[in-house]
């Protein structure tokens, strides 16, 4: 049939489609009970220059973009009152996490450490206070912030007070590592 | 055993292509209208009862949108009505050199409108995700502005056709004198909008 | 199949509630009346068609004529039809009016908050150290009206205690109110009835309707800061709930346990039910919401933390001093 | 240009030759791309109907598996999430994909036959309709086998359907597949009044057109006037979760209650949609198999009228437990008491009708007798939860879902299956058998009543609507387990009546007119051809078969060789003009499937809004460009 059909388009709908599938994966359970954040990835492995970090956890796709996950890390952040220190992602007392600087790296298995052991100069540590699947979905949300998630795994708005733009109109930071002078 | 047919009336006689409620045309044009107006009218419905939930209405802090882009717009989509008008006539006197150039300043005027509109959006002030009364503002300006825009195709795509020898034919100029019966939906339902977007949440402060 | 009726309509043991049963009868004669007719001449219409009499159909060549009675009968019909719903507008109009008497003079408020899937419950009373703050379970005292103003912490929730009164929405952002006034003791159950997520069907709170004086004793013990644990399992249990995940999200009056987001546990042993309707309270079912709630109501915001044996067993200890 | 010359049917030229000169005229192109391309309503209709079943098919197993794990109490069979993409699915189908286009289906194929003209109004318009209805169901089953089909229940209120808590793209396919099936409808409920007001044929005055001709017309005005809410409501949801808008949001000045209300002022005309057609089958079916012309003809047309007008005056009944001023209540109290009144008048004028002639029991009529046991139990259990201290106990609960399967399958889809019994002779040639008809009707009726009206009790004894279980002990044990029972027997009955539908192709011949009916659709040959009547009819009365039996007046002159209708002035159907009709044309297909690119690419990317408007007015522009280039009288945009 002659048309001018716009092949483009068709495959970002076929490919949107297809990939939705594990998109939605509601896990209330989580991982097996028991699992514990690997303790290899702590700060130290994080080093400028040269030598690579630590191979990504296979938990990180379960995460990453799970829409169900980030929601859920939504709820946790005002719920744990993350805001307080920083704030909608615009930071205040503790360090803003919409901009692309990341002093402990900017892999969620590396926010998940920071999470979970805490970092200095005041980031509490939340192991035993949060499981770990919520310690996760925390960093799945916190990465969200800087728009690094995928747009059709990320809420709009929440409902409440509107304070950023749109997370589905934020920009993409570059991750690069703060320098570690400060 | 269909029914032997007994011959009562003869309408080979009758005219084709009629203007107005004896086009089929005529009456779905009409149809989408009341289509497009229930649309327009919900969504003012829309506007008044998130209107009715506040103290003061465009919540604070406010910056009233500007005028001056909003107004232009309202005046040159008036002044549109003239060779509308005129299209209007010499689609019904089957005129059709008449018809391409009125059709031509309809089109002048319609890239007019579309550039002043552009710079409505912006003259708003306020972000679709601030809060409800930016959403719903930008709703009608954005809602308005895509009946302006198919509008404005349909003119367009009319144009280059009577430019060519299906110009002749009447069946054409049914077709434009039902568009600029559509041209005055397009600005018929600008008014009110207009008076929602830039003055009532004026008269409330 | 016990039915012991403590979740129906049907249980006029408050003053809305029976005005529904009542104006619920006056409605079914009505209309029981009207179906009857209607079928009684439907079927008088077709048994007619079978006599021998001449019909006036297409085949006697009178298909357009019509006998003149039926002009009248469809006058009548039509004015038995406005006379009827008119009489039932009429009785539905009082029923609301008798309904709305009672929000004269509450002797008792509440404040509701509807979470996704339970029920946050305060007793509101203007000395704050009398405020009792407890969930998915309401105790009422019986005779005395009550005013519970309600609202909507995330979705649209609506409380229903059929046995009560008809429900009312909570939503977010807007305030609503409900009033009851329990005329019998008795224990009940409402649920929520809009649909609000994935755990809409456990969503139920155990209303229980008392005496004065029982009512009062149940305030008393309301008040009370939460037991201090006494053997050293209780203690384990104790030093576990209030440094660990649990303190994240409950509140434990009295420890240091101070989590607002999970319904408050203060006096948690006392209510008649677990997870918001989902399990009756024993060491059993406490056992196993503790160690994997997602199992039991799968989807909730309380995750499965797997504790350790030794844990699990000191954290169930120490919950059921919570008296 | 010289009439003289074309071609034009009359004395002179009648008869087969005529036919053949038509035949070629009104057929079209052979294949995929001719059936892709088809301008011809019957095809059309017959289209909407098969697919509108299909989908009643898929929603119904859905019915069935959500019986299954109601059964007893404590049931693990579904997960929560499966049983709520469930009922979600199983409303939104029902409502969506099958109640609407069905009715519609069959308007689009009688209503050219019964108002005795050659096609729709914009043939090309109403092929376009099926394509986006058709592509809107795939859609919502396909997001749905891919895990993220809706399941925030069939009304998707908000803020669980918001950009919060309604996670991932559950609720934008619930959004996007609503704004397929709105443009379709309101697609094709515009070529419906048009039709109807303006190409009846010459004699038909308004006053001696069909009732089912009527019940289009009123239905389509209503769809024209509701169905812009929900397609509104959509889109303002759509934008809260893709683009951060503030409508529905409490803390930005936005209201939750602003979707309910939108969505019932849709919601509730929606059912009369559903329903008005289906009084116009029972009219029909009435007048034929009581031998008579129906009692009190304008009674029941005022009564559609008001009907059709009051409906819009309830959708607040929806929302009696929301908290709103109870003064306003008392207001839609009455309202939704008062709409009962003129359905009442109806039903006095069908039984009058049935009183005064000689009942012939056949299976149409059987449906129509099954309509007025099981649809008046509905109309009254519907006063009952009228009045706000009722339904404040009742709303939300099992005695809702009893009332609207009530008034939905005892008030739309009996007469809907009277109506497919009663004109599928009409449809293939054929007649269905009376022996399978009358076995699946007697198994749907009562297995109707053994579902649905346990129901009722199981409402009153306290369960509330989409709870994937139910507690022991509180008596809803026995109500569900008969529900289940009479659930699965009304499935077997309407796989059997499918059966019947496919046996009977090779049933017995049916001829033209094998009810001898009174209407002009059975004038024509079964099934009709392209062009339905070799000459137009000509109308004196209201039953014109009854009043013609040997000979047919008709009008004559249009063309044969070029598609040719005649149009009739509105009120008294005099001759006006004659009007070029479409030719079969495939653009309809692109522009629906350019439709369709933008709906399901801008429910992942706003984007998609701005990039999917360029092929589709491409495909646009070539639908309404003329192809013949020399000065012959030639249809524009049809």
């Amino acid at each position: 049939m002659s048309s001018r059909f716009p092949n483009k388009l068709a495959a970002v709908a076929l490919l949107a489609l297809l990939c939705g599938c594990h998109r939605d994966q509601q896990q209330p359970r989580g991982q097996p009970l028991g699992e514990t954040v690997p303790a290899a990835a702590s700060p130290d492995t994080i080093f400028p220059g040269g030598a690579t970090p630590a191979p990504l956890d296979p938990r990180a796709a379960d995460y990453e973009h799970n829409a169900y996950a980030i929601a859920q890390g939504q709820q946790l952040f005002t719920w744990m009152n993350c805001v307080g220190c920083h704030a909608h992602g615009g930071g205040g007392m503790g360090p803003a996490l919409m901009d692309g600087k990341w002093r402990y790296g900017g892999r969620i298995d590396q926010i998940a450490s920071s999470i979970a052991d805490g970092r200095p100069n005041g980031m509490p540590a939340w192991r035993g206070k949060l499981t770990n699947q919520q310690i996760w979905q925390l960093a799945a949300y916190v990465r969200s912030l800087s728009g690094q998630v995928r747009k059709d795994a990320v809420g709009a708005r929440a409902d409440t007070m509107s304070n950023t733009p749109p997370q589905t109109e934020t920009i993409r930071k570059p991750v690069e590592p703060a320098d570690s002078a400060q | 055993m269909t029914l032997a047919p007994a011959f009562t009336e003869d309408v080979s006689k009758l005219e084709s292509d009629g203007f107005g409620t004896l086009s089929l045309t005529w009456w779905g044009v009409i149809g989408f209208m009341l289509i497009e107006a229930t649309g327009f009218a919900l969504l003012f419905g829309a506007y008044f009862f998130l209107m009715s939930h506040e103290q003061t209405w465009a919540p604070q802090p406010w910056h009233p949108p500007d005028l001056l882009a909003g107004t232009l717009f309202t005046i040159v989509i008036l002044l549109s009505e003239i060779p509308n008008t005129l299209a209007k006539k010499a689609a019904l006197r089957l005129d059709l050199k008449a018809e391409r150039r009125l059709m031509a300043w309809v089109l002048g005027f319609g890239v007019v409108l579309l550039v002043i509109r552009g710079f409505e959006f912006n003259s708003l002030n306020i972000f679709w995700y601030d809060n409800a009364y930016g959403s719903v503002l930008w709703a009608i300006l954005l809602m308005h502005t895509t009946h302006l825009a198919t509008d404005f195709g349909d003119t367009l795509v009319l144009w280059l056709l009577i430019k060519t020898p299906h110009g002749e034919q009447k069946r054409r100029f049914v077709d434009a004198d039902e568009n600029a019966l559509y041209w005055r939906f397009v600005w018929g339902s600008w008014l009110p909008c207009y008076l929602l977007i830039y003055w009532l949440p004026r008269l409330f402060q | 199949m016990s039915f012991s009726g403590f979740q129906t309509m049907l249980g006029a043991d408050a003053l809305e509630s029976s005005n529904f049963l009542t104006l619920f009868a006056v409605f079914m004669a009505v209309c029981v009346v009207m179906y009857l007719l209607v079928i009684a001449a439907l079927l008088i219409g077709m048994w007619r068609g079978r006599s021998s009499r001449e019909q006036l159909t297409v085949e006697s060549g009178r298909h357009h004529e019509t006998e003149p009675a039926f002009r009248t009968a469809l006058i009548g019909w039509t004015a038995l039809i406005l006379v009827g719903l008119t009489a039932l507008t009429i009785a539905s109009f009082f029923t609301d009016r008798s309904n709305a008497s009672v929000a004269q003079n509450p002797g008792l408020t509440l404040k509701i908050t509807a979470n996704q899937w339970w029920w946050d419950v305060e007793y509101t009373s203007p000395d704050s150290s009398k405020m009792i703050r407890t969930a998915n379970e309401i105790h009422l005292p019986v005779g005395v009206p009550v005013e519970a103003t309600l609202q909507a912490s995330d979705v649209i929730h609506s409380l229903w205690i059929p046995n009560l009164a008809g429900k009312q929405d909570l939503i977010p952002g807007r305030t609503t109110d409900i009033q009851l006034l329990p005329r019998k003791i008795g224990t009940y159950r409402g649920q929520c009835a809009e649909f609000c997520g994935i755990q809409h069907t456990h969503m139920a709170l155990d209303v229980t309707v008392e005496s004065k004086a029982d009512f009062e004793k149940w305030v008393a013990a309301q008040q009370r800061v939460a037991f201090a644990p006494t053997t050293p399992l209780q203690l384990a249990g104790y030093r576990y709930v209030t440094t660990r995940e649990c303190s994240a999200c409950h509140n434990i009056t009295g420890t240091p346990a101070g989590g607002t987001i999970g319904p408050d546990l203060t006096h948690f042993a006392s209510r008649r039910s677990i997870g918001a309707g989902t399990l009756p309270m024993n060491t059993g079912n406490l056992y196993g919401w503790v160690a994997d709630p997602q199992s039991q109501k799968p989807g909730n915001h309380m995750p499965t933390i797997g504790l350790e044996p030794a844990d699990l067993h000191a954290v169930v200890a120490y919950l059921e001093t919570l008296k | 240009m010289s009439s003289t010359k074309a071609l034009r049917d009359g004395p002179k030229l009648t008869g087969p030759k005529l036919q053949s000169a038509l035949d070629a005229t009104w057929s079209r192109p052979r294949g995929l791309i001719g059936w892709l391309s088809s301008v011809d309503h019957k095809e059309i209709g017959a289209r909407y109907i098969v697919t509108a079943l299909i989908f009643l098919a898929l929603a119904g197993a859905m019915a069935l598996h959500m019986r299954l794990q109601l059964m007893f109490p404590g049931n693990r069979l579904m997960t929560p999430e499966l049983y709520d993409t469930s009922f979600t699915m199983h409303g939104t189908t029902m409502m969506f994909l099958f109640a609407v286009p069905v009715m519609q289906g069959v308007q689009i194929y009688l209503t050219p036959l019964m108002v005795g003209t050659r096609n729709m109004a914009f043939p090309r318009l109403t092929a376009f309709s099926y394509f986006v209805y058709l592509s809107g169901g795939l859609f919502l089953w396909t997001c749905h086998f891919l895990g993220f089909g809706p399941d925030n229940g069939w009304f998707n209120y908000v803020p669980l359907s918001g950009p919060q808590y309604g996670i991932g793209k559950h609720s934008d396919v619930w959004a996007q597949t609503v704004s397929f099936t709105e443009v379709a409808a309101l697609a094709v409920a515009v070529t419906l009044t048009t039709t109807v007001l303006k190409q009846r044929a010459p004699g038909m005055t308004l006053a001696r057109m069909p009732l089912f001709a009527w019940a289009t017309l009123v239905t389509s005005l209503m769809v024209i006037f509701s169905m812009p809410a929900v397609e509104l409501d959509s889109i303002l949801l759509l934008s809260d979760r893709l683009v951060g808008t503030q409508f529905f949001n409490p803390a930005e000045h936005g209201d939750p209650l602003l979707w309910q209300h939108m969505f019932w002022f849709f919601g509730h005309p929606e059912v009369y949609i559903i329903f008005l057609p289906a009084t116009g089958f029972i009219s029909e079916i009435v007048a034929t198999f009581s031998r008579r012309s129906l009692f009190g003809y304008p009674i029941v047309v005022l009564a559609l009228v008001s009907t059709g007008i009051l409906a819009f005056g309830l959708w607040v009944h929806h929302m009696f437990a929301t908290g709103l001023p109870r003064v306003g209540y008392s207001f839609y109290t009455a309202a939704s008491i008062a709409v009962s009144i003129p359905t009442g008048l109806q039903i006095f004028c069908w039984i009058a009708t049935i009183w005064q002639g000689r009942p012939r029991f056949e299976v149409p009529f059987l449906y129509i007798i099954a309509f007025f046991f099981t649809f008046v139990i509905g109309g009254l259990s519907g006063v009952i939860i009228a009045a706000v201290p009722l339904d404040l106990q009742l709303h939300d609960t099992y005695f809702i879902v009893a009332h609207l399967h009530y008034v939905l399958i005892g008030g739309s889809v009996f007469p809907l299956l009277g109506a497919i019994t009663y004109w599928y002779p009409k449809l293939t040639g054929r007649m269905m058998s009376p022996v399978l008809g009358k076995i699946s009707f007697w198994m749907i009726f009562l297995g109707f009543q053994l579902a649905f009206f346990p129901m009722h009790i199981s409402g009153m004894l306290g369960m509330p609507r989409r709870v994937y279980t139910y507690p022991a002990g509180m008596g809803l044990e026995l109500p569900n387990m008969l529900s289940t029972i009479g659930a699965f027997v009304v499935g077997m009955s309407v796989l059997l009546f499918v059966l019947n539908l496919i046996i009977s192709f090779g049933g017995k011949e049916a001829g033209d007119n094998p009810w001898d009916a009174s209407s002009l659709e059975w004038a024509t040959s079964s099934p009709p051809p392209g062009y339905n009547f070799a000459h137009i009819p000509a109308v004196e009365s209201r039953t014109p078969l009854w009043d013609n039996r040997d000979t047919l007046p008709v009008v004559y002159g249009l063309k044969a060789e070029e598609r040719e209708l005649l149009m009739t002035s509105l009120i008294s159907a005099a001759s006006e003009t004659r009007e070029p009709s479409a030719m079969p044309s495939i653009w309809p297909f692109v522009s629906a499937a350019a439709l369709a690119v933008l709906f399901v690419c801008s429910v992942f990317s706003p984007w998609a809004v701005a990039f999917g408007v360029v092929p589709l007015a491409v495909a646009l522009i070539a639908w309404f460009w003329p192809k013949k280039p020399e000065p012959s009288e030639e249809a524009a945009i049809a």
